[in-house]
């Protein structure tokens, strides 16, 4: 059996019905029990003391971000060569959940900047290219909704996306060597220090084992919002559809 | 309760503000998911039943 | 040289309008479509001329031979007359415009602005076109739009020598040009709403 | 190819003067940052060849619109598309209108505006070289932001949010170049990759333009 | 009136989300300018009330082409002049409309644009005051720009030259409050020299508005 | 409630192009205006719709009472058929859309965006919102462009109804629309060109 058969509309639509109870508890149960585990019982870091708490939300947000954008390129690619509707529409569908995350990564980010930082906002590189990304999110979402023609739409997104991704890799050089070079802030070398010495660390600390169960949870979350939305998706393609043959009809 | 120390504030509008958004998308998702499949219905029955 | 469609399909907006479609377009030959209004005479047109693919079906013997004029005559209103059409012939590379202003009667209004000209005038110059593009098959549709007796006339004329010189014609029009050509009345090739349960595609 | 590079040049000189528009916008541009940032000569100086950079590619980005929509409006687009030439060259053709009739005076009035921004002068240079070696990047990446939006009526503000992220790049190398140039410092990198992304974009966006030109003619 | 009013809020929603749009650009506007000038905080903060001035006129500037120019080409503007609403009041509606989908979301999004420039805390309240007096100004004078230009092909490069002039004293004074405001320092004056210009803009330019407009449509 | 055109001469491009022209339009009364292209029919009408003033003499009768239809339909393509009729109705307050729907036959196309709609079915629903103005002088350039023989019908049975109740029509048209009105060549009309000494007014 080829995978691409859950490419027929009815078919992945009854195959992630039957899914998706199981997935929505899963995710429920892995972000809960992550984020109270987290929450409630994990100490605080010696030097970010209970701020460090905004990990558990920070990194796996920002982790889908970034993938939720490949997982996007990916389907179009696939739309384009092998035309599979769904595959359109579940790039369709991802894409909020994609700017939403990066909504949440900047957010978190940027509450966490303060206490650090002393200052909400820094042109790190890091945090401006999450910027951009969500200019990125931002337009193809709203080249998606200013077009009528759905396979017109599918069609420009999937190239707008596959130009889009090398850019937005461009961009992310851009803005490294652009404040590596002038005036280096103080502030930005010690977060770097922060997110440097952390990741070395935390291998081994208390705070890996929810974090990874809050990753695993957005994981969930999001292969679960990204098969109901698909089919909300492909329910509004057939309505479309749907009504447009009453008009040759009538 | 966890003792949050002074950055209470900091972690607590962190947890708000995220919980907030992830559940605003869910629920956006969902109202729009209920939407559909209730339009898609009656478009289905008033379709198949002239045609 | 002739233009052969066989069993073509087409679609507006993702839903099929016309379908078993079969004709051929020999040399010398004018063919009129008729049909009422919305039944997608200009989605077949713009089909044959390869400027959207059809759902199945063949269109063969077309490339690089089909000049294509359609609601709007793609006239730039700040160039002149003549600036407009000598654009038309460079891209072409076919000819000189003197034939083509004659033809219509656009001598005298040879350097106005093109913005200048009544709907009727624009539609001439968009019709003159055709005779610089050298191109042997002319997909028309409805050109004879705000033209007076007169030029209806005069448009007439202009097909009747392209068709003499081994030329053809595709022409969706509403009124009766004139030409004693055949007459393929496209509404029996409505095409029939796909299944319902067809969950695929076009997800109907 | 000629005749339509022609024709665009044409058209952009009668269309209530094409050439001049962009480097009026340009112009404004810079004469309002002043008047709104305050009139502080160092403040300004440190800004000017960001505020350059930022108003070049704004006059750009405006001037876009007018590419392929009016060609699309009237029909033309579809009369170019039947017609012998590939639709690769009528895009890049396209592009290069544009740049030589909104880049290039862009390019030649930099050094001008600079003088009312009190750019310092080892900066002119690099300023005018950086805009010389972005603005056809600009040009090109806008076109393919033009053939996208071409459908939609009024793609106008669609079309700057589509396009502006594609332009951050060369931005951000083109503004470097131009800043490190205005203080002395090494500009070998970034003038490299800006070089780089124009070549690039040059050679290979042309054909991603006209593709999704097909795709919005169907 | 009312039903002219919907009709315009109706449609900006549907073409593509008019709202979201002029919001966009704001956005990319203030987030381009730090990658053109520099990430320096201090510089940043220095120049961000200003920044955020010019960037929503800018924003209101951009969508000012589909204010009247959409309504000219499909005909309707005829129509509505030869229906009973006094064109006055048609384009005050036009105005009305501009300014809910252009001005007030601007107003909305400074604060948070504001924190990505380092504005001073003490500066937000000064800033959205000042934008809530000034962008109806903006539109009024944008409607007047957009009425003058309506007959030109493309006449948005064009409309802009003509309406940046007109803005200059919105522009001044405005950015003039946030930056004041932002230091601390006094602001009366031209925080009534800007309502003043707002009230005056919107009490007399509809007249000039609609008689430039029936100078175009004969 | 007649219209009444006295000694009117109108121009175009700072050029006269019809002068001397008087005729009265009174209820329950039809006018056709014919003449070749580019005679200055569109002018003329735009003049008595009250859009362009007239270089000289009179039109009376029709201040408010006039509703007028271009060759353009200020149709919105994004907002559905209702939406777009319904907005006019709302602007001239004057009464339902159902009848007007109904004239035009466009009650199955109600709830599609006006963009997707065919050539003549544009075309209907911008004939269709005449209905809805109430007004009852009629000045339509060019109605019919675009439409097949059974929507031409249509349209004359609408503009016979109309002027059953009392209604009135000026309308310009190359086409026999089957009413049995009264037509005005404006071809003999003509401006002539002034003299070259006059060296006032339009510079000529
Ligand atoms: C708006 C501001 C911020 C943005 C957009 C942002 C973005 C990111 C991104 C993209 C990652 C990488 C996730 C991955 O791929 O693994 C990350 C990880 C991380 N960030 Fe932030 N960040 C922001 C602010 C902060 C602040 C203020 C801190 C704390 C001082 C912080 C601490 C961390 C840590 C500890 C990690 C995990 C370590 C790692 O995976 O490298 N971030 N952030
Ligand atoms: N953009 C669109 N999206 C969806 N459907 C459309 C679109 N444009 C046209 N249609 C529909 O497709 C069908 C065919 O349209 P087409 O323009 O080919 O008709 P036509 O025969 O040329 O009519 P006319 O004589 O009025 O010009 C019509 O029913 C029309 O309503
Ligand atoms: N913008 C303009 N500037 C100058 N002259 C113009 C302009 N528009 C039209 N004309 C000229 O004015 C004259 C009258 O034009 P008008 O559009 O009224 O003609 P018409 O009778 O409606 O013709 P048609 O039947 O072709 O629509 C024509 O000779 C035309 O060339
Ligand atoms: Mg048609
Ligand atoms: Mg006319």
């Amino acid at each position: 059996m080829s995978i691409w058969e859950y490419a027929n509309p009815k078919k992945f639509i009854t195959t992630t019905e039957r899914v998706l109870p199981v997935l929505w508890a899963a995710a429920a149960i892995s972000i809960g029990v992550g984020l109270v585990w987290g929450f409630f019982f994990t100490g605080d870091d010696y030097r970010q003391g209970s701020t460090v708490k905004i990990i558990y939300l920070h990194v796996p947000s920002a982790m889908l971000a970034i993938n939720i954008w490949v997982m996007m390129l990916a389907t179009s690619l696939v739309w384009l060569v092998r035309r599979h509707h769904v595959s359109a529409l579940a790039a369709r569908a991802a894409a909020p959940i994609g700017m939403i995350m990066t909504l949440i990564a900047l957010a978190t980010g940027a509450i966490w900047g303060q206490p650090m930082w002393g200052t909400w906002w820094v042109w790190d590189p890091r945090l401006t290219s999450f910027l951009i990304l969500f200019l990125f999110y931002l337009g193809y979402i709203a080249l998606w909704e200013a077009i009528e023609d759905p396979d017109t739409a599918a069609d420009l997104t999937s190239f707008l996306c596959l130009v889009g991704s090398v850019f937005a890799l461009l961009s992310r050089y851009a803005v490294n060597f652009w404040n590596q070079g002038l005036h280096q802030g103080a502030s930005i070398m010690r977060a770097e220090a922060v997110i440097g010495t952390d990741t070395e660390e935390k291998v081994s600390n208390i705070f890996f084992y929810p974090l990874m169960l809050c990753i695993v949870g957005f994981v969930l979350l999001f292969v679960a919002l990204v098969f109901y939305r698909t089919g909300t998706e492909i329910r509004a393609r057939r309505i479309k559809a749907l009504m447009a043959r009453e008009r040759v009809e009538a | 309760m966890p003792d949050l120390g002074k950055y209470a504030e900091t972690v607590l509008s962190a947890y708000v503000a995220s919980i907030a958004l992830l559940v605003l998308l869910v629920v956006i998702s969902v109202v729009r998911g209920r939407r559909v499949r209730a339009e898609m219905d009656k478009v289905e029955k008033r379709v198949m039943g002239n045609g | 040289m002739s233009l052969r469609i066989t069993d073509l399909c087409i679609a507006r907006g993702g839903i099929p309008v016309l379908e078993g479609l079969s004709f051929e377009l020999a040399a010398g030959q004018a063919l009129i479509l008729r049909g009422p209004n919305g039944i997608g005479k200009t989605t077949l047109l713009r089909t044959v001329a390869g400027l959207q693919p059809p759902i199945s079906g063949i269109v063969e013997g077309g490339e690089d031979l089909i000049a294509y004029a359609g609601h709007s005559d793609g006239i730039k209103p700040t160039l002149t007359v003549t600036e407009n059409l000598s654009f038309w012939a460079n891209v072409f590379g076919a000819g000189s415009i003197a034939t083509a202003l004659k033809a219509f009667d656009l001598e005298t209004l040879q350097d106005r602005p093109a913005g200048a000209l009544s709907a009727g005038q624009k539609r001439r110059l968009g019709l003159s076109r055709l005779l610089v593009t050298g191109r042997p098959i002319w997909i028309l549709d409805e050109p004879t739009v705000s033209l007076d007796v007169k030029s209806v006339a005069m448009f007439a004329d202009a097909v009747r020598a392209h068709l003499g010189q081994g030329g053809s014609a595709l022409i969706a029009t509403h009124i009766d040009l004139g030409l004693d050509s055949e007459v393929l009345e496209v509404g029996p090739y409505k095409a029939k709403p796909p299944a319902i349960e067809d969950f695929d595609g076009g997800f109907l | 190819m000629i005749a339509l590079l022609m024709r665009d040049l044409r058209l952009a000189l009668r269309a209530g003067g094409g050439f001049g528009l962009g480097l009026a916008f340009f112009l404004i541009v810079t004469v309002m940052v002043p008047l709104s940032v305050g009139p502080q000569p160092a403040l300004l100086a440190s800004i000017a060849p960001g505020v350059l950079w930022l108003g070049a590619l704004l006059a750009c980005l405006l001037s876009l619109d007018r590419l392929l929509a009016l060609d699309w409006e009237d029909g033309s687009l579809d009369l170019l598309a039947t017609a012998p030439l590939p639709l690769e060259s009528v895009v890049s053709v396209k592009a290069l209108a544009h740049w030589i009739t909104t880049g290039l005076p862009l390019v030649l009035a930099a050094p001008v505006l600079g003088v009312l921004l009190n750019l310092p002068v080892s900066g002119f240079k690099w300023v005018v070289i950086s805009l010389l070696l972005g603005t056809p990047a600009l040009s090109v990446i806008g076109t393919f932001g033009a053939a996208l939006t071409v459908g939609l009526k009024r793609g106008g503000l669609l079309m700057s949010l589509l396009v502006m992220p594609l332009y951050l790049p060369t931005l951000i190398f083109g503004a470097e170049v131009a800043r490190r140039g205005a203080v002395g410092m090494e500009i070998q990198t970034p003038l490299l990759m800006l070089a780089g992304i124009s070549a690039a974009s040059i050679a290979l966006l042309p054909f991603a333009s006209a593709a999704v030109l097909r795709i919005n003619l169907r």
